[in-house]
């Protein structure tokens, strides 16, 4: 083993896997890794340098075993760096930055090696789609892990991801009743609501063209009356609870919609809709039959946009009054109690929840929308 | 699309009709606490006194559409546009972070539309990533960017133009992706036996497919510039702007001067959004588009 | 001249005029300081702006400082201007609330972002559950304004002598027609308004001196405001605050809480503060060394 | 044959300009025309001498600028209203979203016939346009001339009295041509519907026609109008007909008229 | 002619397989064929038979499922890098947001010409399709013919040594469509260009071709390949000499073949 990695034979076959190399050869001469006391023991400092060694020779053996050479050896060394920081918070040096570098250029080039596979089965296609982006993710958080941890950033100003999740499995219950709040009273019902009102609104002024003259720069009006601004308002209007929230989404998810409608009902071709005309289509008809589909990629942009907007409409109105539970009334509450973990946490849950329903609505319209060159492969 | 002309009477109209309705909500609203105060005062109006009182309290429910005209004129007209009154100056004040901070979130959501298309890498794992980001709800982490800026020395209208760019690149991005894939199978087919490179592809064929998505998403990403600049004015002292104003009107309970900025907020969202229309629409034209 | 940045809790307004007339009236300028004030705002947490290096000294209440001590930031309070709480609950007298005894099954207003610390302890001591249930009380997030009161959708609200009741004043409520739960008179208190910096800092003598000449001319400034009450609503008003009237009347009202201007920190309300955290476990174990007297003893004589 | 029966489109001094941003084109100027009920009348004429433009013009889908038209007696908008026509554009013009049973349908479904209806009349134009087992299958999948034979399919569902027709078999190779060309000649004389055909194929105009309009452009007119003399049984073979011949001839010589090269 | 010149395109067993929704479409089958240098090759065959695809497949535009295939010695997609064919679509395919001038402009554009030599080409394909006049007009001001014509003109403009020509005459008269057969003839002759051309027309097939494949569909596969013995000279009215008409007939025997329907 220790004569097929000597140093001397490593040949790297990437730019990231030369970088690599440097970058340990400046780990070495830049040593230790850490200032306090106990540092890293000499069998740990080895281990990593043997993982990423590894990582580095990896494109020199068949793609299969090399990918996971590099997969492991990437987040080997990964795990060593950051498990052996424990004890020495806040005083890394520049050689343990070098080392987390490599790792990081060799899960580059494990992510590069992997985009480029073609599977074969359904199967595999769908388990590369998922390791991708979570590889790409778990990147952000050995990076931020390391350097809160490394740099020692102070706990209320930034805490390292362990930390959030060890708060996020210990306050489930918590969350589990936040959630409930925020997302299943307000967001859905304001999304919906919010949603279907630019629709219907986008429609008269369609249908009405007395009603687009006129409620076009009015619902332009609507785009940017500003959340602090409405919250408070609402709160006046339909009380502390959930309706207030709700409301807020509403006015924020309505004008994308309506913009978004507006600009794909004019996006059916002319041929088309001369085909319509001669057919004597009502308006109607030809709204349903023609019109809406050939809309469908707008109105799902709006979707999209409005599935994150929702989100963020719904938590900051609960800075502005709630009940004592609700994902905004505990972000802006631990805030003030320090528990920036607990904050983190509600995030992390928001993000989570924010790209199910993101994903939810993507897959619906690539179902709806098969027949569109961005979605037959363009 | 209709004149100018076209639109006023409509637009005065259903503007009217908003107003009558409004003005009956504002009866309505005011009337429990006008009911208390009276009680309290032992008084016993008549319906029409009644109603009159429900229009001018100083700090309503729902401030009369008049009150709000009044402030609203005051503020505009009556004030030197330098004064940190003046609704015309924290106008402004908001407008030029919306400004910079919608032409940072245009460009990073284009760059971002660009990567995702054209590398495979990035279409895969970045994606769900900006996603993720956009369900950061941005009023809490405001004060956290603002705090880091400032102690790495960045202040006044960056860090303000920065959560404006943060919520402005989403729809641009979203947008953009979408209309950068939305070229006709054969057109893409003709520039592939050109041999076109990527680029060429990019600026000849994609870029103009994309544009009715481009300048839909940039009206929807011109209204969130605003939201941003203004919720990044409270976390930053809230100083001058809208923002400012709305705060300052939110603390002391002005309902008025929190409608009349609201306004404001609004005619600033309206003409924004049609500038964009319209840019829209002369580029459109430019293009060769086809009147309805 | 020495460079100070200060961190307000809020925005501009009389509850910080003493930092504005010291620094208008040349009291900082005459300690050899050049001090910057940077208004706070909504959900802008001093603790956070100290720890990430953007002020040397803030203005904060004690509990989020202590509960930001055990966070790994180790605030240390140099300073208490503040001798009082602001903080009091107020309940209409038409309404269903005229006494402690009232509460079961009341909708009450509370201020939280580090702010409900006095309310909790509060209802600690009466026994009363938070969590809505028929027996206890329900709880509100209060937002700026005292609208839920208007509203009628909350029994009673929390305001600051200075502030907020002043709104309900101007809404038309007479003082006698308003019931106030004082938390000061109540002896329920916890300590408001304190400046706060950081422990590190602290064991470099050039900075503990900053420091003392720092708190000398705040509280030259605090003297001087509460002197000359109007004087300072003004230099307030010319620093950003809004509606001369109010900042006058907050003026007033703030004077109260200063009592003589010396700044020292009372050890009994002190250690009140602290149990109250402890009982509430927003901090886990007994804090040390979380205030020092020696600014104030060098500062005033 | 023009003259006794009621006039289906009627059209007299018919003009259109077209503005386009480098100054008008005059696409249609001085038509006049009448078309009787049963009639099968080609146009014929060099590109862009305006024929799609007289269909449309017919169609309602653009208007004149000048003269008058009427379409079975009524305005060409209350003619389209009451459904007097089908109409075969010269592209597809499929929807992407709908397969090519449900394109076909979309007439149907539109003016609100029974499921049962519009499965019997689907199944009888694809047949018709050979492309039977082709029904589920999106547009996109098919080949160029099975596209344009789905929206011939489609028009003939709709089953109007009177058939605007832009150049239906240009992407069909001649044996399919034929079938089809035969086909539309059945149907015409067994339901005695007035049929406006578009065509650049001199046979086809000749062997289809009661009457053969050949228009010449810029600006577009009616340069020749030519009544055939062929009896209305026509079997395929009519075309090797000296009489066939001349009136062809007369048709070329009328387009080549037309054309701005002569070779 | 076919063995001597170097082959320009060279299939072996040719097959290529469209999964869709309802099950596989078998497009090409076991396609042989070998096109030499300066051949003119046309290909016919009923709609659906596997042109397009054909042509698809030599232009890497689409890849073969079976066998192999190289154009000028490569593979298609080295080919389609050294841009080695111009291709005409069977529909225009015009970018909708160019006036006809830049649509022609765009694969100069692409190759990097200067400005003088963009308007040259420009200009002198226009004026072969007979277009000059209408450089500043937009795709959607023209008749269909106009767009047909405004795509060939891009193609030629292109100027490679293979042209791949799908239906490119499908949407014109028989004048202009003469006139461009014969200018198609003269340029071939002059620049020696290998061509394959897609055509419906049996006497336009003869009369350019050097060599005609006549295809059959499900599976889209070559059923006769024919060979022209007509000169490389040849005036319009060698359509009506004998030889002529016998190649004709032998084209029209394969394409009948080749359909399901027997009239
Ligand atoms: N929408 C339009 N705007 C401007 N000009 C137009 C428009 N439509 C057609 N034209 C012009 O009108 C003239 C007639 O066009 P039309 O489509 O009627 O020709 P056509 O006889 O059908 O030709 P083809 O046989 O090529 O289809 C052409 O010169 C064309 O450029
Ligand atoms: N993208 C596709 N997906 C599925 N099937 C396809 C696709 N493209 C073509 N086909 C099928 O392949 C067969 C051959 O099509 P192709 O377009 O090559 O025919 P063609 O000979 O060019 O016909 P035409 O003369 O009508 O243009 C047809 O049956 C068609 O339905
Ligand atoms: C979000 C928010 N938090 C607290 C208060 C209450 N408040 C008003 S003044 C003041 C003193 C701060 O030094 C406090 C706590 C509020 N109005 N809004
Ligand atoms: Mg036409
Ligand atoms: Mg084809």
């Amino acid at each position: 083993m220790s004569s097929l990695l000597s140093l001397s034979s490593i040949t790297p076959r990437s730019w990231q896997g030369y970088a690599a190399l440097a970058l340990l050869a400046g780990a070495i001469l830049l040593w230790p890794l850490v200032d306090a006391a106990p540092g890293y023991g000499i069998a740990t400092a080895a281990l990593i340098f043997l993982l990423l060694l590894l990582a580095i020779e990896a494109d020199n053996f068949p793609p299969a075993i090399g990918v996971v050479l590099l997969f492991l050896g990437a987040h080997g060394a990964a795990w060593l760096l950051l498990a052996g920081i424990t004890g020495n918070e806040g005083t890394a040096r520049a050689s343990f930055y070098l080392l987390l570098a490599a790792a990081w250029l060799l899960a580059w080039r494990c992510v590069t090696v992997l985009s480029a596979l073609r599977p074969t089965s359904r199967w595999a296609a769908t388990a590369l789609r998922l390791i991708i982006p979570t590889i790409f993710g778990a990147w952000i958080l050995i990076i931020w892990e390391a350097v809160t941890r490394g740099a020692g950033i102070p706990f209320i100003l930034l805490p390292p991801p362990s930390a959030i999740g060890v708060r996020i499995a210990n306050s489930l219950p918590m969350l589990a009743a936040d959630v409930r709040q925020t997302i299943f009273k307000a967001v859905i019902f304001g999304y919906v609501v919010g949603s279907g009102a630019g629709f219907l609104a986008a429609i008269a002024a369609d249908r009405v063209p007395f009603l687009r003259r006129g409620l076009l720069p009015i619902g332009n009006m609507v785009s940017a009356l500003p959340i602090i601004g409405v919250a408070p308002i609402m709160v006046m209007w339909f009380g502390f609870d959930w309706q207030s929230k709700a409301a807020v989404v509403i006015i924020m998810t309505f004008f994308p919609m309506l913009v978004n409608t507006v600009a794909g009902l004019a996006a059916s071709g002319h041929m088309e809709r001369d085909l319509m005309r001669t057919y004597a289509s009502s308006y109607w008809q030809t709204l349903f039959k023609l019109r809406l589909p050939a809309a469908a990629p707008f109105i799902f942009n709006a979707l999209k946009i409005n599935s994150t907007l929702a989100l963020i409409g719904a938590i900051v109105a609960e800075f502005f009054g709630t009940p004592v539970v609700g994902m905004g009334f505990r972000i802006s509450t631990e805030v003030g109690r320090m528990n920036i973990d607990m904050v983190w946490a509600e995030i992390a849950v928001a993000a989570l929840a924010g790209s199910v329903f993101y994903g939810v609505v993507a897959l619906f319209e690539r179902a709806v929308t098969f027949w569109h060159p961005s979605v037959r492969g363009g | 699309m209709d004149s100018f002309r076209d639109k006023i009477v409509p637009v005065t109209s259903i503007l009217a009709g908003v107003v009558v309705v409004w003005y009956v909500f504002a009866v309505i609203l005011n009337a429990p606490f006008q009911r208390d105060l009276d009680r309290r005062a032992g008084e016993t109006p008549g319906v029409v006194e009644f109603i009159g009182k429900t229009m001018s309290q100083p700090k309503p429910t729902l401030p009369a559409p008049h009150q709000v005209a009044v402030n609203f004129f005051e503020n505009t007209f009556l004030r030197k546009v330098t004064s940190n009154r003046s609704l015309v100056y924290n106008a402004w004040v908001t407008l030029s972070s919306t400004l910079l901070g919608f032409a940072f979130g245009t460009a990073l959501g284009i760059v971002i539309a660009v990567g995702i298309v054209h590398v495979a890498t990035l279409d895969r794992s970045l994606m769900p990533w900006i996603i993720a980001s956009q369900t950061i709800p941005i009023l809490a982490v405001a004060p956290m960017i603002i705090v880091v800026l400032a102690a790495i020395g960045v202040t006044g209208l960056i860090p303000k133009a920065l959560i404006s760019t943060y919520l402005s690149f989403f729809p641009v991005a979203v947008g953009m992706v979408k209309g950068l894939r939305s070229p006709e199978l054969t057109h893409l087919d003709l520039m592939h036996t050109y041999n076109a490179s990527p680029s060429q592809t990019f600026w000849k064929l994609r870029v103009p497919a994309s544009v009715p998505f481009l300048f839909t998403s940039m009206k929807v990403a011109v209204a969130a510039s605003l939201v941003g600049a203004i919720v990044g004015e409270l976390p930053t002292g809230a100083v001058a702007g809208i923002g400012a104003k709305l705060l300052a009107g939110a603390y002391y309970s002005q309902t008025i001067d929190i409608w009349s900025a609201l306004v404001a907020g609004s005619v600033v969202a309206a003409l924004l959004v049609m500038v964009v229309g319209i840019a829209g629409r002369i580029v459109d034209r430019a293009m060769g588009g086809r009147p309805a | 001249a020495d460079k100070v940045t200060l961190q307000l809790k809020w925005v501009t307004q009389a509850q910080f005029a003493g930092y504005y007339v010291a620094k208008d009236k040349g009291f900082y300028e005459a300690e050899g300081l050049d001090v910057e004030i940077k208004p706070g705002g909504p959900d802008i947490a001093p603790e956070q702006v100290i720890a990430g290096g953007g002020a040397d000294v803030i203005v904060d209440w004690m509990g989020g400082a202590l509960a930001a001590r055990e966070k790994g930031v180790p605030l240390v309070n140099i300073a208490q201007p503040f001798k009082k709480a602001g903080m009091q609950l107020v309940c209409p007298k038409d309404g269903p609330v005229k006494t402690e005894a009232d509460f079961k099954g009341r909708t009450l207003g509370v201020w939280f972002f580090g702010n409900e610390y006095p309310f909790y302890a509060w209802m600690n001591k009466l026994g009363l559950k938070t969590d809505g249930g028929p027996d206890g009380v329900t709880v509100l997030k209060q937002s700026f304004d005292v609208q839920p009161l208007i509203q009628k959708q909350a029994d009673c609200i929390s305001v600051m002598t200075y502030n907020e009741y002043w709104q309900l004043i101007d809404a038309g409520y007479k003082p006698e027609e308003l019931i106030v739960f004082n938390y000061s008179a109540m002896g329920n208190d916890l300590l408001e308004d304190g400046l706060y910096a950081l422990e590190d800092k602290l064991k470099d003598p050039a900075f503990e001196d900053k420091m003392v000449r720092f708190v000398r001319a705040s509280m030259k400034g605090w003297k001087y405001a509460v002197d000359n009450s109007d004087e300072a609503a003004g230099i307030v008003m010319d620093n950003g605050g809004q509606d001369e009237n109010h900042q006058k009347r907050m003026m007033g009202e703030v004077a109260k809480l200063i009592d003589n201007a010396d700044g020292k920190l009372d050890p009994a309300t002190y250690a009140r503060t602290a149990k109250a955290l402890l009982d509430q476990k927003i901090i886990t174990k007994e804090p040390t060394g979380a205030y020092t007297t020696a600014i104030t003893d060098k500062a005033i004589k | 044959m023009t003259g006794q029966s009621p006039a289906v489109v009627s059209a007299i001094k018919l003009g259109l300009t077209f503005q386009t941003n480098d100054g008008p084109v005059q696409a249609l100027s001085n038509v006049d025309l009448t078309i009787g009920k049963g009639e099968f009348v080609s146009f014929i004429g060099p590109s862009g001498c305006g024929k799609t433009t007289l269909l449309r013009v017919i169609a309602d889908l653009e208007k004149p600028t000048s003269g008058t038209i009427s379409v079975n007696g009524m305005t060409p908008e209350q003619a389209r209203q009451s459904r007097a026509y089908g109409y075969v554009f010269q592209a597809a013009a499929l929807y992407p979203w709908r397969t090519i049973e449900r394109n076909v349908a979309l007439p149907l479904e539109i003016m609100g016939l029974s499921k049962a209806e519009q499965a019997a009349r689907i199944k009888r134009t694809l047949d018709l346009v050979n492309l039977g087992g082709f029904e589920q299958k999106y547009p996109w999948q098919l080949s160029g001339g099975m596209q344009q034979r789905a929206s011939i399919a489609r028009a003939l569902a709709f089953d109007a009295d009177l058939l605007l027709m832009d150049e239906p078999f240009g992407a069909l190779d001649e044996i399919v041509r034929d079938h089809l060309n035969q086909q539309l000649l059945e149907l015409w004389e067994r339901t005695n519907k007035t049929i406006c055909f578009v065509t650049h194929s001199i046979p086809e105009a000749v062997y289809l026609s009661t009457r053969i309009i050949v228009m010449s452009p810029r600006p577009g007119r009616v340069s020749d109008v030519i009544e055939s003399t062929l009896p209305k049984q026509r079997p395929l073979d009519i075309r090797e007909t000296p009489e066939f011949l001349a009136i062809a001839a007369r048709v070329r010589d009328g387009l080549r008229a037309g054309h701005s090269y002569e070779d």
